[in-house]
């Protein structure tokens, strides 16, 4: 393990607001991806069975 | 002589029809006949290549038109729902340019024949397109019939907007070209006047 | 019937088979990301240089990386769609064009963020940036192109000729905006900022990329088995609308 | 490779669309209009101050000369496409590219041709100096067919599209970055003494290459949009 503590983890160095603003949007736009995936093909399969 | 081969078109997500087997010999029109949207344009362009059908050919003695393409088109005089004719251009302009596109160098009193032909006056001859009526723009579409040495001909319904007169004229000039040895598709709704032996009738039920 | 069966099966068959597929990527995917993340963030040493923003090279990387491999493959995939007329690859160049996108957006972000305290400025001019940008435009095109034509058809190809003339464009781009920068001030501005990048470093950043290019095939496939619902159900409500009639001659 | 009647075809197309420009001189005059008036805002909006106008000046003089170029692009294939015309080229015994490489040709004789002409006029109002005026034109003489090029494949794919006037602009520009870089980019480094050639020639290639892809992309389009 390459931190010494915690505080150290989450300061970065000084870079934190940087570094962990990069990662969090990562995380949100990967998993808001796979929501809105998530929705469209529930609405898409229930308009299909509306069909049949 | 053009055949199609179990041809099948779709437009959109819209089966127009399934599986047409026509052959259209030379010497003999084949019109094409349905309601509003049965794709009797659809069937047309997809003689032209403009439109590639779902499924099937269309052959050009006995060769795919796909494969022919440039040759193809020069067998081919295609008159669409569209005129295709410049709304800026004297119909005697029009005429020349259309000519100038598929290499035959027509003189200026050779088109003014064929308007004549087509019933046009000399006086509309120098005037804008766009001043005349509706009718006299397909009759400059169509006198490109009279200019064409092409075998094979595809019409969309060459008639509409035309009167008694003019569709007499081009009548006229269809069955001259059928009698040359030439081929024609028609879409239209209403009879050709020619001779039941050499019409050949195909009706599309979308 | 004449229907050209084949055509239709090929969306068909992969429907479910992608629907196999899907949970196993998505594993690996989950898997790569942790491992690369707890590398990147908790085992990799700081960059004698840059310090710890250095580690946003993790997520902008791979990012960048995947948002230019994905165009290739979507416009591979439109080129196919139309060598070989088959539905299915405009509908998996569909299927990429969003998640394209996003990683797009997400280099350019990461890049402002690592920018900021490296450069001292958020955006710089240069050739890699640049391209970046030009990138996302052409996605933006390219899934605007095929929103704003009706006929299904018309839009997966026009789309696909948009992308492919944008294959082209993205690396002269890249050169000429090199060129550019070296032909006037000279103020090149080098990304890796000239450090030898540590085993470690490399390791986490070849697994985040690894883990991205799986959650890209688990979500692309995803959006493709959308694509198909969507596509099916217009065709299903067409047909039973309208019976075509056999055509009679005489 | 030349079947016989594909000048005459090429001539055919060229000829008929400069006649139609003639027929509508001040709709062919708008773009230039517009490039006179947008490169006179400049000055307004940043201030008479030579050594600025000197430094932007050739890229405000290129993005005003692409975005008259844009502005014209709807022209190009439009009228064609909703009266038949276009339908009656496809339709010919020749390549579409070839057809195409006309239009491209017209388009850039009523579009790009005036803006060549007018550079030096625009190049001297921004201050440049005898040598860069000279530059500008010829970097503009050699880029404006690449910009004629390019934009004819948007204004291909665009046919018949709701909301096409801006998308085009959208899918064009893009595509345009590199033209504009290396435009700029020789007027820019005459200025500053570096000599222009590298940049010229690299237009020149930019040429090349759109003349050698830009018509079949451009044909495929075009029969895209008449499916």
């Amino acid at each position: 393990m390459y931190w010494g503590s915690m505080s150290e983890f989450w300061a970065m160095g000084g870079y934190g607001l940087y570094v962990w603003t990069s990662y969090i949007v990562t995380a949100l736009c990967l998993v808001w991806e796979v929501l809105a995936l998530w929705r469209r093909r529930a609405a898409a399969a229930a308009e299909n069975r509306g069909l049949l | 002589m053009l055949q199609a081969v179990a041809l099948s078109c779709m437009r959109g997500e819209r089966r127009l029809f399934v599986d047409v087997n026509v052959t259209v010999e030379p010497g003999t029109l084949l019109t094409v006949v349905g309601e509003n949207g049965s794709g009797k344009t659809s069937f047309l362009r997809i003689l032209t290549s403009l439109l590639s059908p779902e499924a099937g050919a269309v052959l050009w003695q006995g060769q795919d038109i796909r494969q022919l393409k440039e040759q193809y088109y020069a067998q081919l005089t295609y008159i669409g729902h569209l005129n295709g004719v410049k709304d800026d251009l004297t119909p005697v302009e029009n005429l020349m340019a259309s000519a100038g596109l598929t290499g035959d160098h027509h003189s200026n009193p050779l088109v003014q024949d064929a308007l004549e032909s087509v019933g046009l006056k000399r006086m509309v001859h120098r005037l804008p397109t766009k001043v005349l009526s509706q009718g006299q723009r397909r009759r400059v579409a169509l006198a490109r019939l009279w200019l064409s040495t092409h075998p094979l001909w595809l019409l969309d319904e060459p008639f509409t907007s035309l009167d008694t007169a003019s569709t007499a004229l081009v009548t006229e000039r269809l069955q001259s070209h059928l009698r040359g040895g030439g081929l024609a598709v028609v879409v239209t709704h209403q009879e050709v006047a020619l001779p039941s032996d050499v019409i050949q009738r195909l009706r599309l039920n979308g | 019937m004449g229907i050209n069966w084949l055509k239709y099966s090929a969306p068909q068959a992969f429907y479910p088979l992608a629907g196999k597929l899907i949970p196993w990527f998505s594993i690996v995917a989950a898997l790569a990301i942790a491992v690369g993340l707890y590398i990147g963030l908790l085992v990799a040493p700081t960059d004698f240089q840059q310090g710890e923003s250095y580690r946003i090279i993790f997520v902008h990387v791979p990012a960048a990386w995947m948002s230019m491999f994905l165009y290739v493959v979507m416009a591979l995939w439109a080129g196919f769609g139309m060598g070989l007329n088959a539905r299915l690859s405009f509908m998996m160049a569909q299927a990429i064009a969003p998640t394209g996108a996003m990683f797009t957006f997400l280099a350019l972000l990461t890049g402002a963020m690592w920018g900021k305290p490296t450069w001292g400025a958020w955006w710089v001019w240069d050739a890699r940036l640049t391209s970046e940008l030009i990138l996302l435009f052409q996605y933006a095109g390219v899934m605007l192109l095929r929103t704003s034509i009706d006929d299904l058809r018309r839009a997966d190809r026009a789309s696909g000729v948009f992308a492919l003339v944008g294959v082209v464009n993205v690396p002269i781009i890249y050169f000429s905006v090199k060129w550019w920068n070296t032909l006037h001030q000279g103020a090149s501005v080098s990304m890796t900022g000239g450090s030898k990048m540590a085993a470690t470093m490399l390791t986490a950043m070849l697994l985040m990329t690894f883990g991205f290019w799986m959650y890209s095939m688990a979500v692309i496939l995803s959006r493709s088995r959308c694509v198909i619902l969507e596509r099916e159900q217009l065709l299903s409500w067409n047909k039973s609308a309208s019976t075509p009639e056999p055509v009679e001659v005489r | 490779m030349t079947r016989p009647g594909m000048w005459d075809a090429l001539c055919g197309v060229v000829r008929r669309d400069l006649l139609l420009a003639m027929r509508r001189r001040s709709d062919a005059a708008m773009p230039v209009f517009f490039l006179v008036i947008v490169a006179s805002l400049f000055p307004l909006g940043v201030g008479p101050e030579p050594a600025v106008l000197r430094t932007i000046g050739p890229g405000v003089l290129w993005v005003a000369a692409l975005l008259a170029c844009l502005l014209s692009l709807g022209r190009v294939f439009t009228a064609d496409y909703l009266d038949g015309v276009l339908e009656q080229m496809v339709l010919i015994a020749q390549p579409l590219p070839v057809l195409v490489v006309g239009k491209v040709f017209a388009h850039w004789v009523i579009a790009g041709v005036p803006v060549v002409l007018l550079s030096p006029l625009l190049g001297m109002q921004f201050g440049l100096d005898g040598e860069a005026v000279a530059v500008l034109a010829l970097s503009l003489l050699l880029g404006t067919p690449t910009l004629s090029m390019i934009g004819t494949i948007g204004a291909a794919l665009v046919l018949g599209v709701r909301g096409s006037g801006l998308l085009v602009a959208l899918l064009v520009l893009p595509l345009y970055v590199p033209v504009l870089i290396f435009g700029a980019g020789a007027v820019a480094s005459s200025l500053a003494g570096v000599g222009a050639e590298a940049n010229l020639s690299l237009l020149g290639a930019c040429l090349v290459l759109s003349l050698f892809f830009a018509p079949w992309a451009t044909a495929a389009a075009l029969r895209i949009a008449l499916e």
